[in-house]
């Protein structure tokens, strides 16, 4: 039955996305005008405009060329491109995904069920005129806010695709990432962003700890799970193949990453450059704790263990970007290097799934150090009060209940990213198949799936 | 002594390799090839243009053994290397009059 | 006669400019003093110029390294570092005549002939004082609107070396350049943005599709049709070698857009968040549009496909940016990735013309769709109305007639951009020649005009 | 006696670094909250924020991945990783020490002792409150401030890799810079721009022409010299490896270069579009300039060259980019282009010193030249009075005195530089040794040092 | 059997492919070298430095026919990789006592 | 005419070259290869997984010349190849019955 279904994926894909865009495409034009009614000229401000700009721009980046390099450098030289590829393709795909629904379901009112998700009132951004604001960031353009947290829809399906690299075909990725991002990712970001009940309950995830990076790991685990190992895995070599791609790439996600951390201020002030102060303090710790760890126990520096050090700085600095001081920074840095590189090094070994690339070694339990030590390190001297009037404040701050509400918050988004991206990935099997032939395996994904090598 | 030469799938590399050290050759010089034959290339594509590639990457295992041995290593390479899908590839074996080591001149068998 | 003259190429090319640099650079610096008195110290918006600044910088790296990448990927790996070369030496090239005259003529007030090319008033940016300011970017210093201006200068010849890539000399193509920019970028520029005749038509421009990527275009086919194909054209395999530069440099271009697009609001306001909205919007859209198209007809989605789809859509939209709504650009993206994919496929492989890289297929084919379309999708909720107090629409906004002011635009700059571009290629190739030997075209363009390969 | 210690090497680094980190870290943990008192709310420009949150990110790409892939595009293929692996290093381990002591000693207050080091006030940031002001940069939040010099403090030395490449240590490498940061970097910094005595001479260095590039150079000149030639060197073919890798660094150099000059104005306004305006002309007037020389006097344009002589442009403007006009830019572009290729091709090959990737002639050289040119060329209509009230001129503009200030200025970094680095070297090479084996040079530093090679 | 190899200029490969099977060759093998001979290299420049590139990019086509074929192949490939100006190659034939096709085991002329 | 064929050290190239040209070799190629032998590679090391390079970067030398010739060139590659430390390499002799030179036809000993 697959091998009569498979012509069908690009043209089902194209089927289901060209039609559907054109129809209600149509279906608004008529009504755009209507809806610019606004009810009082808002007041932006130009230098937040400006620094949300520069922020989704900087974010963007850090999936493409970003990650794309990250990623493309540590597989074999004959999955390159494919892998590439793939961050480039989701780039396209959930902007979007993100324009029809994604954003209006996230981050807009969804009435009685807000608790659970957003509204449809932005649908393919109807009503989203030019002076529009959302209550979230009320000192910018509501089309700069869409923008800005669209990028952070575009980084956290690619940051999946690491952990079974060089094995799925092509169209089963599109199709997993297409539902992912809205069954998955459009949920999680609305109840801890958008309103939801994570939020309310008083989880704290500034830039997406929990949303973004435990979120990326736990669906990358089930998937490299689901799908098996790589063929040869253990035997062959399958050594990085070009580490200065991967360094040029982690160079890239460092610097956006200002745009992530910094950008969730949402604002240019204060907020943002302590935001961006402790990432930088945080990602350097982390690289020079797994270095130094590495060097320790396997006698060689590594550039891979570097870069995978300050990915995982980065990762764990996320959601506690906005409540901590350097010195909580500092010390969730040099922690997170040094578990992260346990996880991936003897963790992995020890339990045999072949993450690739260690999404989960590095983003999801990055993540969660992250997010518990937020509970940790928050100071209410950096991140304020919450809206109830009480100060934003960690274990060491005196409110040890919060290390709890952290880990709450994520085990919820374990469970539930778990779950549903398991279910999608055993139909998507079942329909076309989520891995290529052993042959087009061997003779790499760049060759057999897209017809282009590196000469 | 002969020379065994082996133009092989580059993915078999390492069992042969193996099969290799396993009857107890000490040595042997490995090239990137690329090869044609009645295997068939994977068709690129490209902008306007779409075209096969004529040459597929192989490996070519170059070994110099004692005359006797040279029918055991061709052998370990048919077993080690066989996939029994086209485009296995090829041994070839010839006569070497001499061999050298560079580092303490030893010659012909010693040298191996 | 050729033979003799080649000799003289770097020489001349130094003779000519250095020398004259020096001499009015000393001319200048005498009075330069007297300039800064003006009016009345005018208030700049940090936020604006922040964002002018950070655009700037976003559109320098469009070209280095973004399009410098983009093409050298795409060449066979004998010609990449000329490839490269080019991008950044036209930087260099272009920066200099830009400041010498470039910019005086195509933004100062050109009083009798205003209609057709501007004045002198700012040559070797004579009289730009610290806190000048352009009349037509009112909040932000001079000096920011000229350089944020001359990162479009630089593109637009480089965007052409595509059209020729592997053939030219490289003496050839900096006199080419020097010319082509004055006599062809310049005048366009004017006439759209400048205060010519083109913008007093209105014909919309917003961010360059008839001044940037129509006329790059129109160039790069003249160019190729003029210099002949590679040689070995049809029968050797001229497949891009490096398909993962091609994809950073398509990256670089993405988010470098922004400034672009955005940046040509020249103000960090909604109106800049609405361009980086649709340009977005419309870049994903061709992208999959491109890709599905391809993966349909010829049954493998490619890396090339996807990026080529994406530049497609960023040119297409460009014209368009600061006019339309995200349905608008939506549209724009789909229709432009499938034209473009026709254009570069079936068109170039029809009428036997080697545009190498599609400069003509993707620029000059995704800025004609983009001008036109501009006059289909103007939505006057975005745009507002332009000075006469119209609204700012077109042909689903009931102004049908702003179709064919924008066809008459495209009309113009073909033509004359054309006729001019043909003219120098004449000239040049008569007194220096255009094209290396045969000899030099089969050992590669690195080794033998720039003594240097890759290793 | 080094073999013995060789092993403490990573052990040594990370016994020192990571437990006096520790400690500190909780030490002041419970004393961050008592500081944040402070005077009275800040006003801060949300403007100037955004473009100094922008340039801080700006810098760091400038050395990652920037830097990271012009040098290691340069080096023999079998030592591109560590090369590019170095500067990654550096950006962790000075991050680290810019917030335990380097910030506070460069830029507090230092009491008695201000004329020549800052104070401790802010060891760990501790008091680095997140509304705390530097006086240095009274429009933006101190946290964004000293980010934004921690990146200047970060490219400096990894400036000075290029000099020594492919065979130091790597645990010697990072003994050296360490310590060269606090006891070389620091305190020039302070001298220069933190109340030090240089400063308050008049010497004139708006982003670091003495600070950074002079420094860089010096030392590294020093490195080269104790350390020694590449074995092999004059003999082995080693002509950069892959020269697509340093444009692309190259390029990053070059945007990154708008927030090192760009934003050392501190402001989004006038100052810094005029900083920005004269470092394109000085880049792209070197680049032509070292292009043209190299073309006449070697009879081919080189990649290599052009993008050399932007590098020495973008040097040789940073000390004048707040000072000069678009002229006097345009003026030190040429001349530095012509000087610095003088210096690392005709010098070089004369004094026969092995300075790898031209530090010294490129650096060096660059910033004593612009050093230089900006007491000829400062005009007091670009960079305003000082704090007595006098205007800031130079030769040209009537004030011969500011050449002598200069030259006095160049002078102090040289010999402080030179001596301090040349102990430092002394103490490392006695203690564990500078250079890697003869057999391990020949094998390569990826392999030999790090364990991992390219594919 | 015969091994001929033959060192030609990199863009002659897909003449003297055609060449070959154009004479019923069923397979052959190319290996990218460098040569040095008679054809001097271009000269490379680099900051400070000068060198002339001494080792030119070659391709090497090796391939085994019957000792009958061995002529025509040799005049095919001088027909085919000529250009007639220096560096255009050389071509060298020798004796192969065995060959043998991996995937199915047939030896000497059935293996080629 | 014999055909040696030096499996050599990278670095040892130029000296080989220089020793070749002054015995009167007008040419020879020049092959990257990857060795096996009894030299250990070194370890590369990566997350989770730590490996030997179980071939170690190696160039081949191959060059054709008259039979009275093939002595002296023997001993001039051991002489600029020997570093006396393992992995310097092999050398392997044997008879090449056919040269041709492509550009003018020239055969056997003129054609070298
Ligand atoms: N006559 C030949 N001379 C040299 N090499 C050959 C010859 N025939 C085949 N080869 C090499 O053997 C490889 C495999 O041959 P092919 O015909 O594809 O499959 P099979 O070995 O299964 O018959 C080719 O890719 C080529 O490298
Ligand atoms: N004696 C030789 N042994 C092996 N290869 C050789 C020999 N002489 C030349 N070659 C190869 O043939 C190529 C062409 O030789 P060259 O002397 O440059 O020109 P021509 O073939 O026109 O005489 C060389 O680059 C080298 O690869
Ligand atoms: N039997 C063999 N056949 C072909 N090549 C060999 C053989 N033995 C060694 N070599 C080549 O010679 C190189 C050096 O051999 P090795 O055993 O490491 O050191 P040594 O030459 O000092 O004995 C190997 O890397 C391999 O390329």
């Amino acid at each position: 039955m697959r091998s009569l279904l498979k012509p069908l994926a690009p043209g089902g894909l194209a089927a289901v996305l060209l039609p559907l865009l054109t129809a209600v495409a149509f279906a608004q034009e008529t009504t755009v005008v209507e809806e610019t009614v606004v009810a009082a000229a808002p007041t932006f401000s130009a230098g937040d405009t400006a620094w949300m700009l520069t922020s989704t721009a900087l974010v963007l980046m850090m999936t493409i060329p970003g990650l794309a390099l990250f990623y493309c450098g540590m597989v074999r030289k004959k999955n390159q491109l494919a892998m590439a590829m793939q961050s480039f393709a989701i780039c396209c795909l959930v902007t979007i995904l993100w324009m029809i629904a994604g954003y209006s379901l996230t981050f807009t009112d969804g009435g009685a069920l807000q608790t659970y998700i957003g509204g449809l009132n932005r649908v393919l951004l109807h009503g989203m005129a030019i002076d529009s604001v959302n209550s979230l960031a009320a000192t910018i353009p509501e089309s700069v806010f869409m923008m800005f947290q669209m990028t952070f829809a575009i980084i956290t399906p690619a940051l999946i695709t690491g952990a079974f690299a060089d094995r799925m075909k092509f169209s089963a990725l599109m199709w997993f990432m297409a539902f992912w991002s809205l069954l998955v990712y459009v949920p999680i970001a609305h109840w801890v962003w958008g309103g939801g009940f994570l939020g309310g309950a008083g989880v704290l995830d500034f830039a997406g700890g929990t949303v973004v990076h435990i979120n990326a790991g736990i669906a990358g685990l089930v998937t490299c799970i689901v799908i098996g190992r790589r063929s040869g895995y253990g035997s062959e070599n399958m050594a990085p193949h070009n580490l200065t791609l991967s360094l040029i790439g982690a160079s890239l996600l460092w610097v956006g990453w200002f745009g992530f951390n910094a950008g969730s201020a949402v604002t240019a002030g204060p907020r943002a450059g302590m935001a961006m102060t402790v990432t930088q303090i945080a990602t350097a710790a982390a690289a020079l704790s797994w270095l130094f760890t590495e060097w320790v126990v396997r006698g060689k520096p590594s550039i891979l263990g570097i870069i995978s050090g300050a990915v995982a700085g980065l990762v764990a600095i996320t959601p506690a970007s906005g409540f901590v001081n350097p010195t909580g920074g500092l010390m969730i840095g040099l922690i997170a290097g040094f578990i992260c590189f346990a996880a991936s090094v003897w963790l992995k070994n020890a339990l045999k799934y072949d993450d690739s690339l260690d999404v989960w070694g590095v983003h999801g339990v990055g993540g969660i150090v992250g997010a518990i030590l937020t509970g940790v390190y928050a100071d209410p001297a950096v991140g304020g009060s919450d809206t109830a009037g009480n100060p934003i404040a960690g274990l060491f701050f005196g409110n040890a209940a919060q290390v709890w509400t952290q880990v709450e918050g994520v085990i919820v988004t374990i469970v539930y990213c778990a779950v549903v991206s398991f279910i999608l990935l055993k139909i998507i099997d079942l329909i076309i198949g989520l891995r290529v032939t052993q042959e087009q395996e061997v003779a790499g994904l760049d060759l057999s799936l897209h017809g282009e090598i590196l000469h | 002594m002969k020379m065994i030469i082996a133009i092989i799938k580059p993915f078999k590399l390492d069992d042969v390799r193996q099969a290799l050290t396993s009857l107890g050759v000490q040595g042997m010089t490995v090239t990137e090839v690329k090869g044609f034959g009645r295997q068939k290339g994977q068709t690129e594509i490209y902008r306007g243009a779409e075209y096969t590639v004529q040459f597929l990457p192989k490996v070519k295992v170059e070994v110099v053994v004692p005359d006797d041995m040279a029918e055991r290593v061709v052998e370990a390479v048919q077993t080690s290397a066989k996939t029994e899908k086209i485009g296995d590839g090829k041994i070839f074996v010839y006569d070497i009059e001499r061999a050298y080591r560079i580092r303490t001149g030893d010659t012909d068998t010693d040298a191996l």
